[in-house]
């Protein structure tokens, strides 16, 4: 579904990415890991088009997207909860959720508030205050609850559990598998390995703007080399 | 080698079209010997101070320093005139005004190298006071900007107004929204209202005043600064009837007038303002005076003389200078009237004033 | 008695109709490591920011060394002893990653009235400033404008300027987040060797960190302080499972 | 008495004027977050093009409409050319580019019309007055002014508070990058807002028309008045720029109408007017220190 | 990112350029150039005192011109009551000794810094361009409605201060006066951003929160910026005074202070030189241009245009490349 080829980035005249690629099949959870700085965000950030990428190839669904501005991309079924949360502080709970919701490919059972409510029943409590009265786990649940809103095919979360109770957490980890079920293809990044083990299938390890390793969860979660030299744990 | 005149004016800003009259004017003279003045050959240079005191002295300073520049004029603010004028005659150039006569040149700030060829700024006020005075008019409510011009305008009214001032109200510098001063108008119900309000501040006080319907109830008078046929243009209709003072207008029944007035339409395809029939006076009087000392600058002082003379034929008819080199010179009444073609502009009604010296004049040492 | 270098009184703070702390009482003893947690939204940063003097309590009283300090603002209360690091990273974006830690190591140390000297070269940053960076592991991003970091990094940069101040009470709101699973054990690591010499109040969603921490746990739901106790106490609480740990 | 009731009505209705002036503005630099000096030279432009086409054509409504066309479309433009590319650089940026633009507008007004003021008057079925109260006569002009102000400020008001677009714009100020990885087409929309924004400006212009003169830097004496009531009422706040504007139009009138009178009482008379008329002219930036003091957010805060 | 001149190349540059100036202008035959360039050093330093407070404490003031001139008019009242030799207010004897009144111009400006800014800095953000504003205006229409020294008309000084051992009225003399100055409060400057206090105020201007958190009265420090970046205001003021001997309230007009952040961005915000630099090319521009057309406007603002657009952080970022 989504198809990265040798992209490479920059942020002025600091490359950030040097030729980096994956894949995301639908109904399939793939993680990016790595340290911190490594270019996971920019990785993300290259294929919303919110950084322009040097070279490579983005597709999504067969089309390229890369060069195309970042609304189109969203249009085109990614969603994404960026990191650091990034709501509209000025703008209200409800008015965050509603603002960009929008059902751009007719699917037919869009996601609505309510769902959104169900999902994260705290929220339900702060519709009408302003995003940033809330504490910093509930902007992350507005924020996922935001990206749902645009009924996308594939979800980016990008540090999305950061600041998120245990019990919320969990909560997110099972949602997430449901949501691949549904045939959703997700991309995270996150650090909490264990639960990542539990739902991914497919797994990118990044290092300065490089994939470093790539493989499937199994070959990970027992390979307690890789784990430590590329993510210290 | 032409004798070089420095003009410094105002050709941005909303002052913008009184020093393009100014220079217009001042040109057309020019043009009309085909780049001489008195028969000497002569080079204009004319530059925009932006109305800003500090700007128009840095282009004195240049016109000094870079071109030697010996003959000045083209100022159109009182306090530009105020700025530069005192610096640049004590360096030895002549400085002939074409608009500003701010009181304190023309009397303790007099100098032997200045010239006001246009009047002394209350002369305009001055007019309208006696008229009015002369009038069945028992009241007036005086209306100005807060700032020494305006004070000193109403002063020049007071000085020869002598019934009952109404009130006398100050606004606000670049005001637009009279709403207010005109309830207190209609409140106090005086018999006429004199304004000194120039620019677009006079536009919009005339606008408001007809649209509350004071127009056919009380009076306006003012100076002519608010009634140059560039502004009425602005105005329209609702200033037709106002009577205003000045010291020119473009029916004054002279040769000198009529030539200038045809030539000025003629070339520029509207009719003259005052500050155009100032600007043209100025290149006339520097052009007998060139002609008096066959272009020699050099000898100043016989050059000053010259301009003293004041041996021309001013489109106002008679003029000369008095004491303090500002002109001695008749003032009249004019009414704002609508041409067949429906243009507005003014026309003459009365000669109140003859050979009027202004009154700053014995003030002057010199 | 124990030694208590902070205690909290009957602490209320509402934001209109939220109770965002609701009569909070506890006390923190000296050299311990203190950990307060609860679900989202429970109020916990509400109390950190209620501590340090940008939230005004509506009632209550809070003790340092047995000073009232209610009523003082911001930077007294840094004066007095207390540091913080924030939940919502708070660096100074347009400054680099070493003049952030500079400032910081300053702050604490004597008047900033100080017009002539260059900052960078002032003996004590000089001294300390290398070591402040390699701790939170930032040494090669020195000269890097700090708004420029990733966000991990600007995390590790939060953090590490929250420690060099040398408070004597030190408040940390989710020092954890978003520092990546290895950074996590560095971090782990270093506040455990802090250990004995600072005062450390935590705020922290990650469980393993907070059980391997932490001397006393207290929990606080809807502002509501349901319990306080020792790891071992708190893990076996029933009603911290439902409301907060789950499974854990 | 009536006279007070009066003022009380000119103020208000001044504060109306200065409402429908600064309505682009709460939009432009309120809500998007956007500095544009160059606002007062929409205001212009709406003036000058509005003057002409009523004039040429005999037709106010016409010349309104011509008004508002051309300053959104100039406005579109500019924000095409000029402020596209300076909203995710430092904020001064836009106000070096816009101080650019006014020299630019000024000086092309005068080049295509000349530099004198122009002429422009009321259509007829808005011209005289109606006598409001016995002895209280007023222009209708003035009341329709007040009328349109109204509806300008309703329209602002249901714009942003109630339509996803207002959320959408809200949400581009603070974060235009994530309103776009979400979606919304920000350029065009902001495009699109922006032009919205100068064409109130030039509707502003364009009712000013009749009754203050149309000449060239005509914006930059409004301009700090809109900034003044928008910074009053809070930024961000459209029921806040109402405010705003009526607090202005109140003070500043009052001012001028009682404060030298009121000196007069216990000062000698010409020393009163002088000393009245300055404080007169100082008023409203008299009030605006006062109210951020008190309130340094301004009066309705849109956040915090 | 070949063409980037090292920022000391470009500051050395500027030096011998203003150093040699008077001299290149004699050779040209071109004297004027000298007053062009005064008028130049004092805008400068205007300019470099405001980036001060924009560039380091992010304090964007819109009334900047107010200490401008306000140090204008102390050194104008102070020689118009000397010239008519009439005490001030009946008290204090007017003066035209530079030594007594200059320093007195800087006092005086720094004080009303003091209290404008202690009200102002309640504010932060638009607010606070706003309120500097109304404060300014506040003593614009006070200075238009000051009849005893003119008010809009102004007030000539008819010759410059007395300066022991100079002659201010040779213009070669005031111009290194102003340079010298100029130079002075770019070193001082200088020092100070990079000082302890200069990094707690761009700190400050950057987070306040956690400048708070770090146990800093803030406000204080921005305070003190505020009344610094006043008091080099003043001075500029006063030579502003000397150069032109005339002051008015235009000095003191927002379309001045708007004028001072013009040159401060266009030259390079943060970066002290730019304004210098900034200031030049501002000046220079609006004065040639208007010498070839009576529209230079037409030109000037597409120009100021198209440095935002196409040099990041100003004439100044755009020649060393600073990003
Ligand atoms: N300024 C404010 N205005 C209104 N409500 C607020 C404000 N600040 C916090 N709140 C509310 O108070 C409650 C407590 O917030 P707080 O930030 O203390 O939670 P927390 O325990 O730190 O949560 P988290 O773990 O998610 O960070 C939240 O529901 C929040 O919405
Ligand atoms: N706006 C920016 N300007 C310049 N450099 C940047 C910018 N954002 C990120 N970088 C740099 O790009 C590199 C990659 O950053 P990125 O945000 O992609 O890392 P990451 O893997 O997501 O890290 P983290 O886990 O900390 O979020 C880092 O070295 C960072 O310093
Ligand atoms: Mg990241
Ligand atoms: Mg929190």
């Amino acid at each position: 579904m989504l198809q990265v080829s040798d992209i490479t980035a920059f942020y002025g005249s600091s490359q950030a990415l040097f030729g980096v690629s994956l894949k995301v099949r639908r109904d399939e959870v793939v993680t990016l890991l790595g340290r911190n700085g490594m270019g996971k965000t920019t990785t993300v950030k290259a294929i919303m088009g919110l950084v322009e990428t040097g070279g490579g190839k983005i597709e999504f669904d067969a089309k390229k997207i890369n060069g195309r501005p970042s609304y189109e991309t969203a249009r085109a079924g990614i969603g994404l909860v960026p990191e650091g949360r990034q709501i509209f502080p000025n703008l209200t709970v409800k008015e965050n959720i509603l603002a960009t919701a929008a059902n751009y490919r007719n699917q037919a059972e869009p996601y609505s508030i309510d769902d959104i409510m169900v999902i994260f029943p705290r929220l339900k409590e702060r519709l009408n205050h302003f995003g940033n009265q809330l504490s910093g786990g509930e902007q992350q649940m507005l924020a996922i609850g935001r990206a749902l809103m645009i009924n996308p095919k594939l979800l980016i979360l990008d540090e999305a559990t950061e600041g998120l109770a245990p019990l919320v957490r969990e909560e997110i980890w099972r949602g997430l598998a449901i949501l691949k079920e549904k045939g959703l293809a997700i991309l995270v990044i996150d650090k909490h390995l264990d639960s990542l083990f539990a739902i991914a299938d497919n797994h990118y390890i990044m290092e300065k703007g490089r994939i470093v390793w790539e493989g499937r969860t199994s070959s990970l979660r027992d390979d307690a080399e890789i784990k430590s030299r590329y993510l210290g744990v | 080698e032409p004798v070089k005149i420095g003009m410094i004016t105002t050709l941005s800003t909303k002052a913008a079209y009184l020093g393009e009259d100014i220079r217009d004017g001042f040109q057309l003279a020019v043009d009309q010997e085909g780049g001489k003045l008195g028969g000497v050959e002569v080079e204009l240079m004319v530059e925009d101070d932006g109305r800003k005191p500090e700007k128009a002295k840095q282009i004195a300073e240049r016109y000094m320093k870079k071109d030697g520049v010996k003959i000045m004029t083209g100022i159109v603010f009182s306090n530009v005139a105020i700025a530069v004028v005192p610096k640049v005659v004590r360096d030895g150039v002549v400085y002939l005004s074409a608009n500003a006569g701010p009181s304190m040149l023309a009397g303790k700030g007099c100098n032997e190298n200045y010239f006001s060829v246009s009047y002394q700024n209350d002369n305009i006020d001055e007019v309208v006071g006696q008229f009015v005075n002369d009038s069945e008019h028992q009241s007036v409510y005086l209306i100005a900007p807060n700032y020494p011009a305006g004070k000193d305008h109403l002063a020049g009214f007071k000085r020869y107004f002598k019934k009952e001032i109404s009130a006398e109200v100050y606004t606000k510098l670049g005001q637009s929204d009279y709403a207010a001063e005109i309830a207190a108008i209609r409140a106090a119900k005086p018999d006429a209202v004199f304004f000194f309000l120039p620019g677009g501040m006079g536009v919009s006080f005339i606008k408001q005043y007809a649209q509350a319907g004071l127009s056919e109830e009380i009076p306006l008078y003012g100076p002519a600064f608010s009634f140059d046929e560039r502004l009425l243009k602005a105005v329209g209709p609702v200033a037709l009837g106002v009577k205003n003072g000045s010291q020119w207008t473009h029916d004054l029944d002279n040769e000198a007038n009529k030539q200038f007035v045809a030539a000025y339409e003629e070339k520029y395809g509207r009719t003259p303002t005052l500050y155009a029939s100032q600007g043209y006076d100025t290149a006339r009087l520097i052009g007998s005076a060139l002609k008096a000392v066959s272009g020699k600058v050099d000898d100043l002082d016989a050059f000053k003389k010259a301009l003293k003379d004041a041996n021309f034929d001013s489109v106002r008819g008679s003029f000369s200078f008095g004491a303090n080199q500002h002109p001695i010179q008749d003032l009249y009444i004019r009414e704002v009237i609508k041409t067949d073609d429906g243009q507005y502009t003014n026309r003459t009604i009365k000669k109140v004033f003859e050979n009027h010296v202004d009154a700053y004049a014995s003030e002057c040492k010199m | 008695m124990a030694d208590y270098i902070l205690q909290v009184k009957g602490l209320c703070k509402s934001f209109g109709a939220v109770q965002a702390s609701q009569d909070l009482s506890f006390g923190i003893q000296r050299g311990h490591i203190h950990a307060l947690i609860g679900p989202n939204g429970a109020g916990k940063t509400t109390v950190l920011n209620l501590l340090s003097g940008e939230l005004q309590p509506d009632s209550g009283s809070i003790l340092l060394n047995s000073e009232e300090i209610n009523k003082l603002p911001v930077h007294k209360r840094v004066k007095a002893g207390l540091g913080r690091s924030f939940q919502i990273t708070s660096i100074f974006n347009d400054l680099s990653v070493a003049e952030n830690m500079a400032l910081a190591i300053l702050a604490g140390r004597g008047h900033n009235f100080r017009f002539w000297k260059n900052a960078m070269a002032v003996d004590i940053v000089q001294h300390t400033l290398t070591e402040a960076l390699a701790r939170v592991d930032l040494s090669g991003r020195a000269e890097q404008q700090a708004g420029r970091l990733s966000h991990g990094e600007k995390r590790q940069l939060e953090v590490g300027m929250a420690l060099v101040g040398g408070p004597q009470l030190l408040m940390l709101d989710e020092p954890m987040a978003g520092q990546g699973a290895g950074g996590t054990v560095e971090l782990q690591k270093l506040i455990s060797g802090l250990k004995g010499t600072t005062t450390i109040l935590l705020v922290e969603h990650d469980m393993d960190v907070v059980f391997s921490l932490a001397d006393q746990i207290s929990v606080i739901v809807y502002g509501h302080c349901i319990a306080s106790g020792s790891p071992e106490e708190i893990r076996r609480n029933s009603e911290v499972q439902n409301a907060y740990l789950g499974e854990h | 008495m009536i006279l007070f009731i009066e003022q009380l009505l000119n103020g208000l209705q001044l504060g109306i004027t200065l409402f429908l002036m600064s309505a682009g503005l709460t939009l432009v630099f309120g809500i998007m977050q956007v500095i544009n000096l160059a606002h007062g030279s929409f205001y212009m432009i709406g003036a000058y093009v509005g003057a002409t086409v009523t004039v040429f054509t005999g037709s106010f409504v016409l010349g309104v409409m011509a008004a508002l066309a051309a300053a959104g479309i100039t406005g579109m433009a500019v924000e095409i050319l000029v402020l596209r590319q300076l909203y995710d650089r430092d904020h001064l940026d836009q106000v070096l580019a816009t101080f650019g633009l006014i020299f630019f507008f000024n000086e092309m007004t005068r080049i295509i019309w000349g530099k004198q003021p122009l002429f422009m008057d009321m259509p007829v079925w808005l011209k005289g007055s109606i006598e409001l109260l016995p002895g209280l006569v007023y222009p209708i002009y003035r009341l329709a002014v007040i009328v349109v102000g109204m509806s300008v400020a309703l329209l602002l008001w249901y714009l942003f508070s109630r339509t996803r677009l207002g959320m959408q714009i809200r949400a581009g100020a603070s974060n235009r990058d994530m309103i776009g990885a979400l979606g919304v087409n920000i350029k065009l929309l902001y495009t699109l807002v922006f032009g919205l924004g100068t064409l109130l400006a030039g509707l502003a212009g364009v009712m000013a028309g009749p009754i203050f003169a149309v000449e060239s830097g005509m914006g930059e004496s409004i301009l700090i008045l809109t900034f003044v009531v928008i910074v009053i009422g809070g930024i961000g706040s459209v029921r806040g720029a109402v405010v705003g504007a009526l607090m202005v139009g109140l003070v500043d009138t009052l001012g001028r109408a009682f404060l030298p009178s009121l000196f007069r009482t216990f000062l000698s008379s010409s020393y009163a007017d002088s000393v009245g008329a300055s404080l007169a002219s100082m008023s409203i930036y008299i009030l605006m220190a006062a109210v951020l003091i008190w309130k340094p957010r301004g009066l309705f805060p849109s956040y915090n | 990112m070949t063409s980037a001149i090292p920022k000391t190349v470009i500051i050395i540059a500027g030096a011998l350029f203003f150093c040699s100036l008077p001299w290149a202008a004699d050779y040209f035959g071109e004297q004027y150039l000298i007053s062009l360039f005064t008028r130049i050093l004092i805008y400068s330093l205007a300019a470099v005192s405001l980036d001060l407070l924009i560039g380091y404490g992010g304090l964007i003031s819109l009334g900047h011109a107010a200490f401008v001139g306000i140090g204008a008019y102390v050194t104008a009242i102070f020689f118009h009551h000397s010239f008519v030799a009439e005490p001030i207010a009946g008290i204090v004897a007017g003066s035209d000794n530079a030594l007594l009144v200059w320093p007195l111009a800087i006092i005086i400006s720094a004080a009303f810094a003091l209290i404008i800014g202690s009200l102002s800095l309640r504010t932060s953000g638009m607010h606070f361009i706003m309120i500097t504003l109304a404060f300014a205006q506040m003593l614009y229409y006070f200075a238009v409605g000051l009849e005893k020294y003119g008010g809009d008309d102004g007030l000539s000084l008819y010759s410059r201060n007395q300066l022991v051992g100079m002659d201010l009225n040779n213009d070669v003399h005031f111009y290194f006066v102003c340079l010298f100055f100029l130079t002075l409060f770019l070193f001082i400057s200088h020092r100070l951003v990079k000082s302890r206090f200069g990094l707690v105020l761009r700190g400050a201007a950057s987070s306040s929160r956690r400048i708070k958190a770090l146990g800093i009265p803030e406000r204080r420090y921005k305070l003190v910026c505020f009344v610094i970046g006043g008091a080099g205001a003043g001075l500029a003021g006063a030579l502003l005074a000397n150069q032109t001997e005339y002051v008015s309230p235009g000095l003191l007009h927002w379309t001045l202070s708007g004028e001072l952040m013009v040159m401060v961005l266009l030259g390079g915000l943060g970066s002290l030189f730019g304004p210098v630099l900034g200031a030049t090319a501002y000046l220079l521009l609006e004065e040639t241009l208007a010498m070839y057309t009576e529209h230079w406007m037409v030109y000037f603002g597409p120009i100021l245009i198209m440095v935002v657009l196409f040099a990041k952080r100003g004439l100044f970022g755009f020649l060393t490349q600073k990003e």
